[in-house]
């Protein structure tokens, strides 16, 4: 308990450094991003037929929302800002907090792609300690090159295959948006159905992009312990095969729940190709939006905010690791 | 089968390993006897297939090796080598005990002993579980831990010296009356070795087993087996009573390898390492005698014939220029003064 | 000639979650090797041989203490300065395996301390080719057929040799032997001895060697001096017969009891001592380090450590407030 | 298994590095499929190369063919211009492939110095800079890369590679300094410093020819990831675009002439999605290969 | 999705059922916006939810017609000095409560705040009101301040949307009048009560009603990060005659996404979206899929800088216009959205032929005529080498075109421009920018050669011209005042002359067009005609194509779609099918 809480209290030290020095990093990039989103809100009311002192006026009030005063006074008051957990107002949006706009793209990233990390994760692991046991035969070699493969294509070439499959040639799933909004929100057949329905092509598209690393990683550990001597110890002293599975499945995976806390990490962030292509309204999709809106506040806000759950993962995961491990529990350092 | 001493008859067993060079045999041919009750040693250095063959006694060679050829019959459980399955399972642990190599990683890292005590329970259908703890508890009390505690501890937790007993309990806590130590001592340091090595004979006797010790130091031999046989290159090629052996070599191998162990007292001048170096699964010879290379007594026949392994009494040695010679050369030789 | 007065490591594990973990590696010893001679240290697992022996080749620095390399203080010198002074001791690794590059032909490890060197004193390339070769004969390998060859392609006592060659290119006052034995076949251990001896003898070069096998450090020759270390203290130093055959501290006489009986060959000695229990880190460092596993633990020894010293009638020092002499090494059949 | 047994291994480990070429040649014969690998490889490198030179510049375009399917005459189809789409992906990879050679030079050069230098060092140094590469392996990628594309316009290959490049060094440091560490151990390079080597010999001539192959390992994969992020920075539209290059194409096969509605535009999408396939499985072949090479566990079946 | 009709208290006519469009000017629904037409992202659909005054058209030549909005007809004071407007009398707030002449004072109060052309508290600005009056519940009239009157003034009115009061009140202060009209004189004070009413802005900007109240046919119900759902408004004034039951607003993230939503017939109505020939073609095979064309105030030029060498030198744009064979670029780059510009004339094609019908013709067509380009370029002193076109100087000339990366159809026409060029020996390059917005600094800030520029945005003639010949080409209108920067200074990019001679006599273009934000129609016609034979002669940009203002529309489940031109020439900003179906044109297909 007390080595959790001490472990915690110094990742959570560090962590918080790090978030400022991200939180800075962000707001320098950020403030000194080139480009104009005055005038192109400007062209845009001109084009809409507007007239252009009526838009010059307008677009003034607009922006009116964007701090001023010194450099070295923004930064300080967004750092404080950051304190009180205010990321300050969207530009794109005025008058809508940031962080508002974040938790609502958020729950639209977090779910699916914890879906699909889950998903990729279990039929990884199945498979890649079938690789590793078949990893001499034919099916093994696929296995695993499948895997590399999978692992290995980006995530948007996927994603434009999937949509090609799916979308275009089959026309069986939605590659569009959330959810169905003739659906009452809530805890109906017709909302679940329609959210599932347009969740299952970004999941399915994010499964099959993790779980090539899976497959990888859990066959190279099982690899590893197979060749560890308490394995042949175990089996030298006749203990049954469901037994040394376990041995093996346990040893295998705990490196793995590692990993996969540090892919949750990436959670927030790791879906932008996906989101993009399925028009999923999550924070990768918010981010590019944000970066094609020039909307600095909110850009910012959002990478931080990816940062920060990557931090917080990374702590999870190896806390995670300190509680299921007990050479970690008691103090040793495992390698 | 029964609480007794079970024997143990090695017969012509070949065990060979797949390398880019084709399959090569780490073990060749080898015969050999345990008695009832006995303890054999068998030295041998690296490489000379020690491990190989005392896999082969739980039908264990790992791929890419197999057995090749020759049986392995104990008593009540007929020839392991054909033995597969549950069959094959069920002997290990309960019938053949089998200490580990590295028995410093032979346990999972995941798991404190008692639980893996539990599997090892459950795993050969032991119904009293309890009764099964207390048998482990009482067996590493009798080695000297402490043997709740032990039982209570990740493998991390234990020093070498306990882990290694940890070993040995868990061969014998199924009651298997057959054990192997495959270099039960390597990487532990003087006194401990001395701790096990004392424990391995008093309880060979306790319990009446057959014990089988294997070992690349002569000297852990000495300390604990009745009979000796050495190995080179695959090949038992000699083998007696250990007193008998140690007193009064026969094999050319066996007589360097003595000479070549530094000792406390005596002539340090005496000493002498063997010439050559001990050969590997690629460089032992296809044909003839596997020591000839740094044999003094090499004769022609050596290239090319397998030298019998010829018994005189209780001693068996494979040589030429041994068995050729009347016995009175055999006497010959000089001993140690 | 190099001596130690005192020298003191302690290992503080930083980092580790526990808060930071001292290891008293070394407790103040005092070592003098003369120039030509040969010491041996022996002690159980852990006792702290491999850190004195990395200290005196100066891969390792010490907390406390006084090494003198001729006549040459370190201590108060910077490690830049040291350097030059420590050259001239040089380190065989235990593991023959590890201790040469296996990208590297032997002829390329010899190369590179030897060209060092040529540039040093001005000799030519000639010279370092001549020199590798007479280094490789020194150490009884032919160079011929040796160096062109990578490491794999030699067994382990050639190996061994190698890197004892590869020492010798900087023509070292001592050789810190660390188990430079202990991972070669049994068959060929001797023969490393034997070269450890002769260069000794043939060069005039010190040999610290260090050991968990008593019997190898009568190998190195009979004018050592044998230094029993226990945790971090040496607990018992004299010539190397003497202290074998008649050991008078406790945990001596436990090490030379563990010695395995070639029972074909010997009798047991009639005395031999048990400690009661293993080694223990955590024990604590009050009065003598040995009294808690001391068979013959007498009252003063719980309070007050012992140290080393020379009391009447016994001519190795030792560090035990009750010195006696035991019946413990085997002794061979002949000798009844 | 033994400790006896550890020699073994180190020799198998050597001789493989001696015979280094036999073992290469072995391990592609093994799985023929490897030596498909690395030959697409080289192909890539030599369509990078030479491709553009054998192909007028700028592409011939037919107004009057514009957006086609595959055909015997164009065989990946048309673009919207009306140019050949097989010699857009040609023109495109070298903008692909030189972008992965500049990552791939500042990814080693700046991760094996880093981790040399962290793992050689130790101490205080190490702390810092591993705390650094932390730092920077925990900031996630792409989302970095999307700001950053706002600041700084990595228009061209050498900006581009020089951005990714050092994003992209953290693996390899890591890699690198763990490596370092465990040759540290070793023997030789503690004798090497015992004879008053000098450090650039230790590093230079001891540590870095037994690292070479980990270090190749380590850059590919990460170079492959910095490329397709780079690609994949192209097709989202963030980035501006000087010439064409794969990236590109997608953003355009797409988003212009929505290949992902009508078949006429297929051929403009595959092109590229071929192009990155194709790479990917080369790479996933040519690493697996280096694995079985460099990876003494996985050799042994 | 499968969808279900839950809410189906259609009231009355129409038929009912479930309307599909889509918002092509604004790119992501954002669930948590307010239901607050001044919020860039807010969920007030125009036309649906969100009622204006008046529909204004993109009439060709008279900025000031509408179509009926709140108010059901109004009256323009013949010198353009005063509206006076008459609401509908059945108008309802979709919460029952009528929509009152308060309700409109208010909306105009709030409109001050963001600024617009008739509700400007800028001094000087040009067709500001000068006074709001209730003249009774039904009627409002606003008077134009004649300082500095603007012939669109009541376009600036009518374009205002109407907002309740009893929803909205609370955030224009109880003196908001007074201040208004302090902010109107000069002085210290003026500027205070100036920046108070801006900061208004924000807090109107940002403000969020609880729940919709809506004027309009519909009100919405519901919005999630890819739709959003409106529901009629049984309130509505003429409810009777609007035909669906439910609209459903689909996320707009680009036209490949409207594109699929097309090819499946999903959308009953969809705006002006560029689309390739290929995708255009299975757009109109699509079941019930109809394309609707209409005028569209705007068109496609390729713009100069000035003040980089050699396009100073209008033989040089002169060339490069001989060498463009627009029909070329307008059939690759938007061969739906536009038609081929007949010439450069600073004005759509369809407004040339209404404003300058006599001058039209006179105007040089620059056909593709290699000749003749080979001739300017040599007037301008270029010389050819090697068959390429290299400066006066020997060295080497590249035209570097800018266009931000999104932007499809401007870069397909720069590669087809570039490979004409090319053709031509003239060697060229197509360099993208990231965005728009950067696009826009960069090209503000000078660092491009040539750039495709928005221009000829109608239907007031000064909008029109004052992007030829306004801020960006360095003349700035501050209070009918004008005056002019040179290149370089004050977001003057294109770095004309001051005076450019057209027929022998110099001209002010910049001052022309000033002088056009308050002529009439009668006054403008000289002027307009003097200003496009300027941009023909001088060449500040080469006209490429004028916009088609394209609509899809599916008539497999509504029907009555206009094809009226009339009815089709409204901006951009207003979104039609709204507007024709609270007109009440739109009948479900029975
Ligand atoms: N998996 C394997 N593949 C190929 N050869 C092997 C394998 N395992 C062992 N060998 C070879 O078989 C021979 C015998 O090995 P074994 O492990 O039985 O020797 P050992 O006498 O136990 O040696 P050590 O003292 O090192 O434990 C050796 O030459 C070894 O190299
Ligand atoms: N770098 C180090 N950091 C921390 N502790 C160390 C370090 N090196 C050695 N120690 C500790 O110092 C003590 C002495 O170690 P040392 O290696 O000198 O023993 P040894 O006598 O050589 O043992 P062995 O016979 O096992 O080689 C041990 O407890 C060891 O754990
Ligand atoms: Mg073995
Ligand atoms: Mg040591």
């Amino acid at each position: 308990m007390t080595l959790i809480a001490r472990r915690l209290a110094g990742h959570l030290a560090r962590g918080f450094v790090m978030i400022l020095v991200v939180a800075t990093i962000s707001f320098f990039i950020v403030n000194n991003i080139p480009g104009d989103p005055m005038a192109a809100r400007y062209e845009k009311l001109i084009e809409g037929g507007m007239a252009p002192e009526a838009a010059r006026q307008a677009v003034k009030v607009l922006y009116g929302f964007q701090p001023d005063g010194s450099l070295w006074q923004q930064y300080t008051d967004f750092m404080a800002g950051l304190f009180r957990l205010d990321l300050g107002v969207s530009v794109s949006r005025p008058g809508t907090p940031v962080l508002d706009v974040l938790t609502d793209a958020a729950k639209w990233t977090v779910l699916p792609v914890l879906a699909g990390t889950l998903l990729s994760f279990l039929v990884g692991i199945i498979l890649g300690v079938y690789a590793a046991v078949k990893r001499s035969g034919k099916l093994g070699d696929a296995l695993s090159i499948s895997g590399s493969l999978l692992h290995g294509v980006p995530q948007y070439v996927l994603a434009l295959l999937v949509v090609m499959i799916f979308s275009t040639l089959l026309g069986v799933l939605p590659a569009d948006g959330s959810v169905d909004i003739l659906y009452e929100p809530g805890w109906n057949a017709g909302y679940l159905g329609s959210l599932v329905e347009h969740a299952l092509l970004p999941v399915l598209t994010y499964a099959l992009s993790a779980y090539g690393g899976w497959i990888l990683a859990m066959k190279s550990s099982v690899v590893t312990v197979l060749g560890d001597d308490f394995i042949l110890a175990a089996e030298l002293r006749g203990m049954k095969r469901s037994i040394v599975f376990r041995y093996i499945a346990r040893n295998a995976i705990l490196p793995l729940f590692t990993m996969l806390a540090l892919s949750l990490g990436l959670l927030l962030g790791g879906a932008v190709f996906i989101e993009k292509i399925f028009n999923y309204p999550g924070l990768g999709w918010l981010l590019i939006g944000a970066v094609n809106d020039r909307d600095y506040a909110l850009m910012g806000g959002a990478f931080l905010l990816i940062t920060v759950g990557t931090i917080l993962a990374n702590i999870v995961a190896d806390l995670f690791y300190t509680v299921i491990d007990p050479r970690v529990r008691s103090g040793e350092e495992v390698s | 089968m029964s609480n007794q001493a079970p024997g143990v008859r090695i017969d012509g067993l070949t065990v060979v390993y797949k390398t880019p060079a084709g399959e090569l045999p780490a073990v060749r041919g080898v015969t050999l006897t345990l008695e009832p009750g006995s303890i054999t040693g068998i030295v041998g250095e690296s490489g000379s297939g020690k491990s190989t063959l005392a896999l082969s006694l739980l039908n264990a060679v790992q791929p890419p090796g197999r057995i090749a050829g020759g049986s392995v019959e104990i008593d009540g459980l007929g020839d392991v080598v054909g033995l597969r399955g549950e069959e094959l399972r069920k002997a290990r642990g309960k019938h053949i005990g089998y200490v580990f190599q590295a028995a410093q990683n032979s346990l999972n890292p995941l798991k404190t002993v008692g639980k893996q005590l539990l599997d090892l329970g459950r795993s050969h259908g032991v119904d009293d579980l309890r009764g099964l703890v207390r048998e482990a508890k009482e067996l590493l009390g009798r080695m000297g831990l402490d043997g709740a505690r032990v039982l209570d501890s990740h493998q991390h937790e234990l020093s070498g010296g306990m882990r290694q007993r940890v070993g040995i309990m868990l061969a014998l806590v199924l009651n298997a009356h057959l054990v192997v130590l495959d270099e039960p001592t390597t990487a532990l340091d003087m006194i401990t070795q001395a701790n096990i090595l004392r424990i391995v004979r008093e309880v060979h006797a306790e319990r009446g087993l057959t014990t089988l010790v294997i070992t690349h130091d002569i000297g852990v031999v000495a300390e604990v087996a009745d009979r000796l046989a050495v190995m080179y290159g695959g090949r038992l090629v000699e083998q007696g009573p250990t007193r008998e052996v140690l007193g009064a070599p026969r094999h050319p191998y066996t007589r360097g390898l003595i000479q070549a162990i530094p000792r406390l007292t005596g002539d340090i001048g005496e000493a002498r390492a063997l010439p050559g170096r001990p050969p590997t699964l690629a460089t032992v010879p296809k044909q003839g005698c596997v020591f000839r290379e740094r044999c003094e007594l090499r004769m022609d026949v050596c290239d090319t014939v397998d030298p019998e392994t010829v018994a005189d009494g209780p001693r068996l040695v494979a040589c030429h220029a041994v068995n050729s010679a009347p016995a009175s050369t055999t006497v010959a030789t000089k001993e140690h003064a | 000639m190099i001596t130690g007065t005192g020298v003191v490591k302690t290992f503080k594990q930083r980092g580790k979650v526990l808060g930071a973990r001292e290891v008293r590696a070394l407790r103040g010893v005092d070592f003098a090797i003369p120039k030509g001679g040969a010491a041996s240290f022996i002690g159980e697992s852990g006792c702290g041989k491999t850190t004195l022996g990395r200290i005196i080749a100066g891969l390792e620095s010490y907390d406390e203490g006084e090494i003198v390399i001729g006549d040459v203080p370190m201590t108060p010198l910077r490690p830049k300065q040291r350097q030059p002074h420590f050259r001239k001791i040089q380190m065989i690794h235990q593991d023959p395996y590890s201790a040469l590059n296996p990208t590297r032909t032997i002829h390329q490890t010899l190369y590179a301390p030897l060209s060092l060197r040529a540039k040093q004193t001005g000799r030519s390339s000639a010279w370092i080719e001549e020199r590798a070769a007479e280094v490789l004969s020194l150490v009884g390998l032919d160079p011929g057929t040796v160096l062109a060859r990578y490491p794999h392609q030699l067994s382990g006592g050639m190996r061994q040799r190698v890197v004892i060659a590869r020492a010798l290119t900087v023509d070292p006052e001592m050789l810190v032997a660390d188990e430079a034995v202990s991972m070669i076949d049994v068959s060929l251990r001797l023969g490393i001895l034997a070269l450890l001896k002769d260069l000794r003898e043939r060069l005039g070069v010190s040999v610290l060697f260090i050991t968990h096998d008593v019997a190898t450090a009568r190998y190195i020759g009979d004018d050592g001096e044998l230094y029993v270390i226990y945790r971090g203290q040496v607990v018992e130093r004299g010539p190397v017969d003497t202290v074998i055959a008649d050991p008078v501290h406790p945990y001596t006489q436990s090490l030379l009891s563990a010695i395995p009986v070639l029972h074909g060959l010997e009798r047991p000695g009639e005395e031999p001592v048990t400690p009661l229990s293993s080694l223990d880190e955590s024990q604590s460092d009050e009065g003598c380090l040995f009294a808690r596993r001391c068979p013959f633990q007498g009252e003063r020894c719980a309070d007050e450590r012992p140290l080393l010293q020379i009391t009447e009638g016994i001519p190795q020092e030792h560090a035990c407030y009750y010195p006696e002499r035991r019946s413990v090494i085997a002794r061979p059949m002949s000798e009844v | 298994m033994s400790a006896t047994l550890i020699p073994e291994t180190g020799s198998a480990a050597s001789t493989l590095r001696r015979n280094f070429w036999r073992g290469v040649w072995r391990v592609m014969r093994r799985k023929p499929s490897r030596l498909v690998g690395v030959v697409i490889l080289a192909g890539f490198v030599v369509m990078a190369v030479v491709g553009p030179m054998l192909l007028p510049d700028p592409l011939p375009n037919d107004p009057a063919a514009i957006t086609q399917p595959p055909s015997w005459e164009h065989w990946l189809g048309t673009d919207p211009q009306g140019r050949d789409v097989l010699a857009l992906v040609i023109t495109g990879s070298r903008y692909v492939l030189l972008t992965a050679a500049i990552t791939a030079l500042i990814t080693v050069v700046v991760g094996t110095s880093i981790g040399l230098f962290s793992g050689f060092k130790r101490g205080r140094w190490d702390t810092v800079l591993m705390r650094v590469t932390d730092m920077k392996l925990t900031i996630p990628g792409l989302p970095l890369l999307l700001v950053l594309a706002t600041v700084w316009r990595f228009g061209s290959p050498w900006q581009m590679g020089l951005v990714l490049g050092l994003l992209g060094w953290g693996g390899v440091a890591r890699a690198v300094r763990s490596q370092t560490l465990s040759l540290r151990e070793r023997g030789f390079i503690e004798a090497a410093r015992g004879l008053g080597l000098s450090t650039t010999h230790i590093i230079g001539k001891e540590l870095l020819p037994s690292m070479a192959p980990y270090i190749a390992m380590n850059m590919l994969i990460s170079v492959t990831g910095a490329v397709y992020s780079q690609v994949g920075l192209f097709f989202l539209g963030v980035l501006p675009y000087e010439s064409d290059n794969w990236g590109v194409m997608l953003n355009l096969a797409v988003f212009q002439a929505g290949a992902l509605i009508t078949p006429n535009a297929l051929g403009y999408l595959l092109g590229p999605l071929l192009a990155i396939l194709l790479l990917t499985l080369a790479i996933v072949l040519v690493v697996d290969a280096m694995d079985e090479i460099f990876n003494p566990r996985l050799r042994e079946e | 999705g499968g969808s279900t009709n839950k809410s189906g208290d259609a009231a009355g006519g129409g038929g009912g059922g479930l309307f599909t469009t889509i918002d092509v000017n604004r790119p992501g629904l954002e669930a948590s916006a307010p239901a607050n037409p001044y919020n860039p992202k807010g969920n007030s659909f125009p036309g649906y939810s969100s009622m204006k005054l008046g529909w204004v058209k993109n009439h060709l030549t008279d900025p000031n017609q509408a179509l009926p909005g709140i108010a059901a007809s109004w009256e323009i004071a013949p010198d353009n000095s005063a509206i006076t407007l008459k609401l509908q009398p059945n108008a309802k707030w979709s919460d029952g409560k009528p929509v009152t002449a308060d309700d409109v004072k208010m909306s105009i109060g709030i409109a001050y705040t963001q600024g617009s052309t008739a509700f400007s508290v800028t001094p000087g600005a040009a067709g500001a009101a000068a006074e709001v009056t209730v003249v009774d519940p039904q009627t409002v009239k606003i008077t134009q301040d004649m300082a500095n009157p603007s012939p669109k003034f009541a376009r600036g009115v009518l374009d205002t949307t109407v907002l309740p009061a009893h929803v909205w009140s609370s955030v224009l202060p109880a003196d908001f009048w007074d201040k208004l009209k302090a902010a109107r004189g000069e002085g210290a004070d003026a500027e205070k009560a100036r920046e108070e009413i801006t900061g208004l802005g924000e807090k109107i900007i940002a403000f969020a009603p609880e729940k919709d109240v809506s004027a309009g046919p519909f009100v919405l119900e519901r919005v999630n990060p890819s739709e959003a759902l409106l529901v009629k408004n049984k309130y509505f004034y003429n409810a009777a005659n609007v035909a669906p039951a439910q609209v459903k607003f689909l996320n707009y993230t680009g036209n490949e996404q409207i594109w699929n939503y097309l090819i499946a017939g999903k959308l009953d109505h969809a705006g002006f979206t560029a689309a390739p020939t290929d995708v255009m073609n299975r757009i109109k095979s699509a079941n019930g899929n109809e394309v609707i064309k209409g005028y569209s105030p705007v068109a496609v030029s390729m713009a100069f800088n000035q003040t980089k060498k050699p396009y100073d030198n209008v033989h040089v744009r002169r060339g490069l216009a001989y060498l463009i064979d627009r029909e070329q670029v307008t059939q690759v780059a938007s061969p739906e959205g536009g038609t081929a510009a007949v010439t450069t004339s600073g004005i759509h094609q369809k407004a040339a032929q209404a404003w300058i019908p006599d001058t039209l013709p006179s105007l040089e067509p620059y056909k593709v005529d290699v000749a003749k380009a080979e001739e300017e370029f040599k007037q301008a002193g270029l010389v050819k080498k090697d068959g390429k076109w290299a400066l006066a100087d020997g060295s080497a000339w590249k035209v570097s075109m800018h266009a931000p990366a999104g932007f499809s159809d401007w870069l397909s026409a720069q590669e087809n421009i570039k490979s004409q060029l090319v053709k031509a020996g003239v060697d060229a390059e197509v360099v993208t920018t990231a965005d728009y917005p950067l696009y826009l600094e960069e090209l503000a800030a000078g660092k491009y050669d040539v750039g495709f520029w928005l221009m000829a945005l109608g239907p007031a003639p000064y909008d029109i011209f004052q992007r030829l010949y306004g801020a960006s080409n360095g003349w700035a209108n501050v209070a009918g005042k004008v005056q002019h920067s040179a290149p370089g200074k004050n977001g003057n990019w294109m770095g004309g002359p001051e005076e450019i001679e057209v027929d022998g006599e110099k001209i002010n273009p910049g001052e022309l067009t000033a002088k056009l934000n308050s002529s009439d129609e009668q006054a403008a016609k000289p002027i307009m005609a003097q200003l496009a034979k300027a941009a023909n002669q001088d060449l500040p940009v080469i006209q490429l194509w004028d916009y088609v203002n394209t609509q899809f529309v599916n008539n497999s489940r509504f029907t009555g779609w206009p094809h009226d031109d009339s009815i089709l020439r409204m901006g951009t900003g207003v979104l039609p099918s709204g507007v024709w179906i609270q007109q009440g044109l739109i009948k479900a297909k029975q």
